[in-house]
């Protein structure tokens, strides 16, 4: 179980971006996180990970573990070895390398089993297998998506931390995406997904977190939130009293208000 | 659904690419892509990841030189020509991943926009007399009612790199509009943005097409977007166009479903 | 025509020297994305510990042994003190922008090389060797003994270097870590260590370049100019490329050569000289057909 | 991408941390009633009488300082209009340029040139006036700008960094060996004399001192260069240059001319290269060539950064604490009475003082990356934010 | 200007830097204290190894004066105002501007684009400097107070020496370019042209690695004699590599181009065979009361070398200048120091250099010294040569006539 419990952190001793949270991630769940942007998810990952340090973040109170065991001192390629993996929002592949030499490096801490992993990626996503030598900073950015989330696949994670993987990805990708993610889990890896594509997240999601400026506001299973007036407005796109999807020509200008926000 | 009137659909389209092929080192990212685009048009491409539609935009705004075919707008090949050239055309775009200058603040970000519409030169931004300032007045006015009709009043003096991403987006479609653009590139407008801020990006496009009367090509994965608010539609696959038409013929197409939409129909 | 080649062969000696120094430099910014400007106190240091050991050993050893003895210590003791630096004035800044890193390296460098220079003394410092100035006859040419020693140096150092990147994890982990901190991080790369690394394997290089460079004249507090030279050796090769640094390296000293021997006679309107130059005009040639240098990774740039 | 940052996706990232604190640090009440007045320059009340305060103390000191003290700081007054220069194409438009010393040397044969003796050894042509010699200087060393500006349009970052290095041993090459205008490696020639409608400032005079008349002299040039480039930053002009740094991909599709904007970078900043070398040398009165080396190029460099790069006060900042640090730790050995003055012993004061030097530029820029600039804003915000810190 | 504090209450001394109190760790308590500046290359510059040991020999000097009860009841400081200029006129006018108002005159201003510097700021001063060079430039300024001969007269006696000696047909002067070697280069070329013989000057750059295009120049041309205008590690490589190459004619180095430690280089055997030394007054190790006294007063020094000789030597002028200044009727202010310099005719310099040598009262063709020695390498001297051939004036700088500077001419 990877958990944080009240965690506070604070950016450059003056921004308090997370306001005592705390999640679970169970060891064979799929966790989804949704939340407007700048709520506080990248925050939250980084404290997971280790990350905050070189953001100039730092965890003021509360703590984060591991099976119990404190990690948030940890540094951040420790916490890789322990198996908690993040994959950065906005893919992060390394645009100099060519697409395999980013697999390798997603291979740091698991060398042994190099070959069957790429092989296992490749055969996830074929096109990065068809580009292999391609420079990965000219792929399209869906594309790099792939690659990302495959780099992290390359160390085999116990928890692996997905910070808006659908972004920019079409359609059926997505469908893939989330196929991957079962697929991923099925495999004994547990997920955190980061998404604002709330549909997909929660159709494959055993529990989910709902973030608004720093505080956890809803905390309840999957299928509950599925149903919460809310989340269905403001992250589904399903209003109240409409059948179905309202189309975007008859969006209005004025600001609704949400419940828990008050 | 707005339908294209008559007359819009006969007059001389305001962009026109004829069989436009592009390749890097091996991939075929353009393959023989041909479409024009009206005036008050809303055009969308949409296609799978890689399938060559930021490439496109980056034909059309001069980035990459096609290996063949013609590029045209507002009437002239704009082949080889370089990308501050075009884009002092009328031709503006914001960028799939968001391409904002950090550092500066949302007013200066828009005052870049309209950089091709201010004249005075760097010995008069010296002395800051005359017409330097004169212009920077006026400007700025030009700059402020953007910032109105975009709703980002309360971000104008501060820095994009601390806004939130949904609000750089919208500094990036504001920077776009204040460049005057007679036609406007959206590289997937609302990738990332919530449910909330689709909606109000939804309203600005409906908007500026209606309103300012700008022809749009959108590029974009969000599928009830595209078919709510385009004209007409192009797929491209591979680089290769498969079908262009209006949003229900498209959605309808085998081809589309397969390659591109899979089991999630659009709704 | 013998003239010719026995010039060259003086270039490629010299030259193995800059390219020693020039992949110090390249091994830093492979990895850290700084140029370091404190090369050239770091070879000036492993210089001048050699002339310290060496004669410390060489009552014990055969010359050319204990020659060999005394720069592998003092590598290793540059290396040493590359690492305190990088812990104490580089480590700090991981995420910086590079410009300041390498501004930091330049007080560093002036520190170093300060103190050093107190370690020199006001003459020279003989390193004790077998070679000296001696040459011998290949194939009808005569060549310096010290050249074909650098030469044989040099080679060694690539082929450990090219099994390094080739054959371990560090050697990808270094580049990632160059690119993106943070994403290298996020794939378990200890980016401290990496920098660690680089550093300590720089100054190593750069100690053994040094005391090849003062086995002509000695260590004196003046020899660290030479490492400025390595500057137009990576540029033209390619700042990121281990094969630019040596190709570069070897090109920097045969043409200074040639222009040193020829420019005379066949141009002297450059001006006296213009062989210290002419590794820059050389560079600004390359740079004006390539702009990443010949082997350079060319900068992704796409919207 | 923005050249002063390291590996080109991390730019962004780090930009944003930055302009982040800058935003919250200097976000203050804005209430205008026009945009004129909001786009005034010193548009706020504090900001006004701020700067009449430094500018009056710094005419001040003219008549409380020594000669001696005169001399340095108006000598730091000319590097600081240097360092402006260098500001607009490092801090402003991201073309990190180590060959500013070329430029500066440039500007100071070209202005020693004109007002030299026609007859003595060297090329002179004997108009003394400085309203001639200095912006001549500036043109000239910008036209330089102009010609090696096409070389920084193809290159970037680090590559650009060393090539320009390149210029300043090129340069030095040729100042060596064209004697004839420079007086020749060793020897050197007279620098550019001042003298403006009939006051000599290398002479006593009545009322002022030499040093009191350089002083005053450059610090009415400074202020000049200083509005100068404040007002250019803000301009369109300054507008693109940030463009071009921050994302220049981006910024030709705002119809900014990659190429030209560069150039223009390249003249304006070398034309205050210029300038400033036609100055600093006009007070030392005498120069050589090897004073245009790598050294020089680097210094103004750290006081670009130690300022804290971008901004015209940073710049200045900079400029004032490397010039006067020699000094300042010239003065320092004297309070370690421990530290040998014998010039044979190590260590000894005159090592010490080059340590110090040393380790205070590292130690600057390991406490405070922000620079002298960021220390201010610190500063201001601790006593803004005072008593409460989140 | 400030200074005025340092009056003190003298009755009839006036001059900045001189003060009734006792020197900092006076010799002789009751003495007041006459400052004297330094300004010098200590630390980085391509001259600390001279600059340092002048520096230690003039303080070892002084410190001999004080000991002999210091002049007309002054003792004389040298220490306390030293500066670093690393060897860049910049610096060099920014710290003589920092002392000028403490100290009397200078004991020392090395370099000669640094001490051009200062000569405006210098003569505004009035102030009186020995120089740390031996540029012809120097005979033209009255304020510096330059010993024995210089580079130029130096070049022209080495070539008449070989003409003499070897019958060379030929002479090549390498150095770097400017007031030193080419200072000297210009002095070869005067005696070449005198002796009828062919001259080539080739200018080369500091460091181990920049001679490439010396040696070469040298191996192609096969000169008779090659002056040496450079420094030490430069003589080093070029006379090794050219004997590596079977260069077999000889080599003259200018003073400075010598240093024992090069006896250690792998270039000895050559330079022992193919190098003399040229000099203003013999090395360190001669014999006469002069030099007896230097090595007394400097005790142990851990390398020997005529850094040392030229501080010693160079301070003698001073020395002289303030006693006629303090004893003769002069005003007692830095003009009346300037004025007491140029009515010296004759200095002891207890043999180091002829008395002669010290005369300042004609205009500078008379005045200039153009006497020189010649040394050869002997690795059991103190600092590595002895002396072969002592002061004398070949035939063409007797026939000279110096109107200025030789190098810029
Ligand atoms: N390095 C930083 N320094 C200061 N403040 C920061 C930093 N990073 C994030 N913040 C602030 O912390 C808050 C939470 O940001 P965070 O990136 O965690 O949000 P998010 O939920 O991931 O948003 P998004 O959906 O946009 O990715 C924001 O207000 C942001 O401005
Ligand atoms: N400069 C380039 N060099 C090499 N290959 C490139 C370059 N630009 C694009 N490509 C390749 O061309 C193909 C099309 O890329 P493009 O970015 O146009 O895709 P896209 O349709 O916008 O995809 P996405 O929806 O994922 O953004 C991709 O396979 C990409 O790798
Ligand atoms: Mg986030
Ligand atoms: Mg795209």
């Amino acid at each position: 179980m990877l958990s944080a419990r009240n965690l506070e952190v604070v950016y450059d001793d003056v921004v308090l971006a997370l306001r005592g949270v705390s999640i679970d991630v169970p060891e064979d769940g799929i966790v989804a996180l949704l939340g407007s942007n700048g709520a506080g998810k990248t925050t939250l990952l980084r404290a997971l990970t280790g990350l905050l340090d070189i953001h100039q973040g730092e965890v003021a109170k509360g703590r984060v573990t591991l099976d119990d065991q404190p990690i948030h001192r940890m540094s951040p390629e420790r916490v890789v070895r322990h198996g908690v993996r993040q994959v950065l929002e906005g893919r992060r592949v390394f645009v100099e390398l060519n697409v395999e030499e980013n697999l390798k490096v997603g291979a740091h801490t698991a060398r042994s089993r190099m070959a069957d992993n790429l092989e296992r990626v490749y055969a996830l996503f074929p096109v990065l297998g068809d580009r292999r030598a391609a420079t990965a900073g000219y792929l399209s950015g869906g594309e790099q998506q792939m690659l990302a989330i495959g780099r992290a696949m390359m160390s085999e994670p116990r928890y692996l931390l997905l910070d808006e993987p659908t972004l920019g990805l079409a359609p059926k990708m997505v469908e893939n995406i989330r196929d991957v993610v079962l697929e991923i889990n099925k495999g004994g890896t547990a997920v955190l997904l980061v998404e604002q594509n709330a549909t997909m997240a929660l159709s494959i999601a055993h529990h989910g977190y709902v973030m608004e400026t720093g505080r956890v506001v809803l905390d309840k299973p999957a299928a509950a939130l599925l149903n919460d007036d809310d989340v269905r407005e403001f992250y589904l796109g399903l209003h109240p009293g409409e059948d179905g999807r309202k189309s975007f020509r008859d969006t209005k200008h004025y600001r609704r208000k949400k419940r828990w926000s008050a | 659904m707005v339908g294209m009137t008559d007359q819009a659909a006969h007059a001389a389209p305001v962009a026109r690419l004829d069989d436009v092929h592009l390749s890097f080192a091996g991939v075929k990212a353009v393959n023989g892509v041909s479409f024009e685009v009206r005036p008050s048009e809303l055009f969308a491409i949409i296609g799978p990841n890689g399938a060559g539609k930021t490439s496109l935009f980056n034909v059309l705004s001069g980035v990459y030189r096609p290996q063949q075919g013609s590029v045209e707008f507002m009437g002239e090949s704009i082949l080889g020509r370089r990308p501050h050239r075009i884009a002092a055309m009328g031709m503006a775009r914001t960028f799939q991943n968001i391409a904002l200058f950090e550092h500066l603040t949302v007013l200066d970000n828009l005052m870049l926009g309209r950089h091709q519409h201010i004249t005075y030169g760097f010995l008069q931004a010296f002395a800051w007399v005359g017409t330097a300032r004169r212009q920077e007045v006026e400007h700025r006015q030009a700059v402020e009612e953007i910032v109105d009709f975009l709703e980002l009043a309360q971000w104008r003096s501060m820095p994009v790199g601390l806004l939130p991403y949904g609000v750089q987006k919208r500094v990036e479609l504001g920077r776009a509009l204040a460049m005057e653009p007679k036609l406007l590139l959206l590289d997937e407008p609302v990738a990332g943005m919530n449910q909330e801020e689709t909606e109000d990006t939804a309203r600005f496009v409906l908007d500026i097409r209606d309103e300012l009367d700008v022809p749009i090509i959108m590029v974009e994965h969000d599928m009830g977007l595209v078919m709510d608010l385009a004209d007409r539609v192009l797929v491209v696959d591979f680089g290769t166009p498969i079908v262009t038409g209006t949003p229900d013929e498209v959605q309808r197409h085998p081809d589309v479903v397969r390659a591109y939409l899979g089991s999630e129909v659009g709704s | 025509m013998t003239q010719f080649l026995e010039v060259v062969l003086r270039g490629l000696g010299s030259g193995s020297i800059y390219a020693l120094l020039a992949l110090g430099f390249v091994i830093i910014y492979k990895s850290t994305g700084v140029i370091s400007f404190a090369q050239p106190a770091m070879m000036l240091t492993g210089a001048t510990i050699t002339s310290y050991v060496g004669p410390a050993l060489g009552v014990m050893l055969f010359t050319g042994f204990s020659f060999f003895v005394s720069v592998a210590v003092a590598a290793l003791l540059t290396a040493v003190l590359a690492l305190v630096i990088e812990r104490g004035a580089i480590r700090p800044m991981v995420g910086r922008p590079a410009f300041v890193v390498a501004i930091i390296t330049i007080g560093i460098d002036i520190v170093v090389r300060v103190v050093t220079s107190g370690f020199i003394g006001l003459g020279a410092r003989n390193i004790p060797n077998p070679w000296g100035l001696e040459r011998v006859e290949l194939a009808g040419l005569r060549v310096q003994e010290r050249h074909l020693v650098s030469l044989a140096t040099l080679a060694l150092v690539v082929a450990v270097l090219f099994w390094f990147y080739r054959y371990t994890r560090h050697g990808l982990a270094m580049r990632a870590a160059a690119f993106d901190q943070e994403a290298a991080l996020t794939q378990g790369v200890s980016v401290g260590s990496v920098f660690a690394l680089s550093w300590a394997m720089a100054g190593a290089l750069a100690a053994v370049a040094g005391s090849l460079l003062a086995i002509s004249a000695g260590v004196d507090r003046q020899i660290w100019i030479v490492a400025l030279v390595a500057l137009p050796a990576i540029i033209l090769g390619g700042l990121d490329s281990l094969e630019g640094a040596v190709v570069g390296g070897l090109a920097v000293g045969v043409v200074e050569a040639l222009v040193g021997t020829y420019q005379r006679d066949y141009a002297p309107w450059l001006g006296d000289n213009f062989a210290v130059v002419s590794p820059y005009v050389l560079m600004l040639l390359v740079l004006l057909a390539k702009p990443y240098g010949i082997f350079g990774t060319p900068e992704v740039r796409r919207v | 991408m923005t050249t002063l940052s390291t590996g080109s996706d991390r730019a962004p990232r780090q930009a944003a941390t930055r302009a982040r604190r800058g935003a919250r640090l200097s976000g203050r009440p804005q209430l205008y009633r026009s945009y004129a007045q909001e786009l005034a320059l010193f548009n706020t009340r504090p900001k006004r009488i701020w700067v009449g305060i430094i500018v009056l103390a710094a005419l001040g000191l003219s008549q409380m300082l020594t000669d001696n003290h005169l001399n340095t700081l108006a000598l730091a007054y000319a590097f600081a209009i240097g360092a402006l220069g260098l500001n607009i194409i490092t801090g402003l438009a991201g073309q990190v340029s180590l060959g500013h010393a070329f430029f500066l040397g440039v500007g100071a044969y070209t202005a020693a040139a004109i007002s030299g003796d026609p007859d003595g050894r060297t090329i002179g042509f004997g108009i003394t006036n400085i309203l001639v010699w200095l912006p001549a200087a500036g043109l000239v060393a910008g036209l330089a700008g102009v010609l090696v500006a096409p070389l920084a349009t193809r290159l970037r970052g680090l590559y650009l960094a060393i090539v320009t290095l390149g210029l300043v041993f090129i340069g030095e090459h040729l100042f060596r060996e064209w004697s004839d205008l420079t007086g020749g490696a060793g020897v050197g020639r007279e620098a550019a004399v001042p003298e403006l409608f009939g006051i000599e400032f290398a002479r006593d005079g009545d009322y002022l001192t030499s040093d009191q008349k350089f002083y005053l002299l450059m610090l009415v040039l400074l202020l000049v260069f200083a509005l100068g480039a404040r007002n250019l930053a803000r301009s369109r002009t300054g507008r693109s240059f940030a463009a071009v740094r921050d994302r220049d991909m981006a910024a030709e599709m705002m119809a900014i001319n990659l190429p030209r904007a560069k150039t223009v970078a390249f003249a304006i900043s070398s034309f205050y290269a210029g300038c400033s070398g036609a100055l600093i040398y006009s007070i030392i009165g005498f120069f050589e060539p090897s004073s245009f080396g790598l050294l020089l190029s680097v210094q103004f460099i750290a006081m670009v950064l130690i300022g804290g790069a971008g901004t015209v006060s940073g710049a200045v900042m900079g400029a004032l604490f490397i010039t006067l640090l020699p000094t300042l730790t010239r003065e320092l050995p004297a309070y370690l009475p421990f530290i040998s003055g014998q010039v044979t012993d190590t260590p000894n004061v005159f090592q010490l003082e080059q340590v110090l030097y040393g380790l205070l530029i590292v130690g600057f820029l390991l406490f405070e990356p922000r620079g002298l600039f960021g220390i201010w804003i610190r500063i201001r915000n601790y006593w803004k934010g005072w008593p409460f810190s989140y | 200007r400030g200074g005025g504090e340092a009056d003190g209450g003298s009755s009839d001394v006036s001059a900045p830097g001189v003060t009734d109190e006792a020197c900092p760790d006076a010799v002789n308590a009751d003495n007041g204290c006459i400052y004297l500046g330094t300004i010098s290359d200590l630390t980085q510059g391509p001259f600390a190894p001279l600059g340092v040991p002048i520096t230690e020999a003039q303080a070892a000097f002084w410190n001999r004066v004080n000991e002999d009860g210091g002049i007309g009841g002054y003792d004389i400081d040298v220490t306390k105002y030293v500066k670093d200029n690393l060897y860049n006129p910049q610096t060099h006018q920014q710290v003589y501007g920092e002392i000028e108002g403490e100290v009397l005159a200078l004991a020392q201003t090395l370099g000669s684009p640094t001490t051009l510097a200062i000569i405006p700021d210098m003569d505004r001063d009035e102030m009186v400097g020995a120089p740390a060079s031996w540029t012809s430039l120097w005979a033209f300024e009255d304020a510096i107070l330059e010993s024995g001969a210089n580079y130029c007269v130096e070049g022209m006696n080495a070539v008449d020496y070989m003409v003499a000696e070897n019958d060379i047909s030929s002479v090549m002067a390498v150095g770097f370019p400017g007031d030193y070697g080419g200072d000297g280069a210009a002095g070869a070329e005067i005696a070449a042209e005198a002796n009828g013989i062919k001259f080539t000057g080739v200018e080369t750059a500091p460091g181990q690695e920049s001679q490439a295009g010396a040696i070469s120049a040298i191996v192609k041309q096969k000169p008779g004699l090659v002056i040496l205008g450079t420094g030490p590690t430069e003589t080093a490589v070029i006379v090794g590599q050219a004997a590596a190459q079977g260069f077999t004619g000889k080599f003259i180095g200018l003073g400075p181009t010598w240093n024992p430690a090069l006896l250690e280089t792998p270039a000895a055997p050559a330079l022992e065979a193919l190098y003399m030394q040229s000099g203003y007054w013999g090395p360190f190790g001669t014999d006469t009361p002069g030099h007896q006294a230097m090595r007394d007063a400097l005790g142990d020094v851990a390398q020997p070398n005529d850094g040392y000789t030229a501080g010693w030597a160079w301070s003698y002028p001073l020395k002289a200048a303030l006693e006629e200044w303090l004893e003769g009727d002069y005003d007692k202010d830095r003009a009346g120091l300037l004025e007491a310099v140029q009515s010296l005719e004759t200095i002891d310099y207890e043999g180091m250099l002829p008395e002669e040598a010290g005369n300042r009262t004609g205009d500078p063709d008379e005045t200039i010294f153009r006497e020189s020695v010649l040394s050869k390498v002997d690795p059991s001297a103190p600092s590595g040569v002895t002396i072969v051939e002592d002061f004398g004036a070949g035939p063409t700088v007797s026939e000279h006539t110096f109107e200025g500077a030789c190098f810029e001419g």
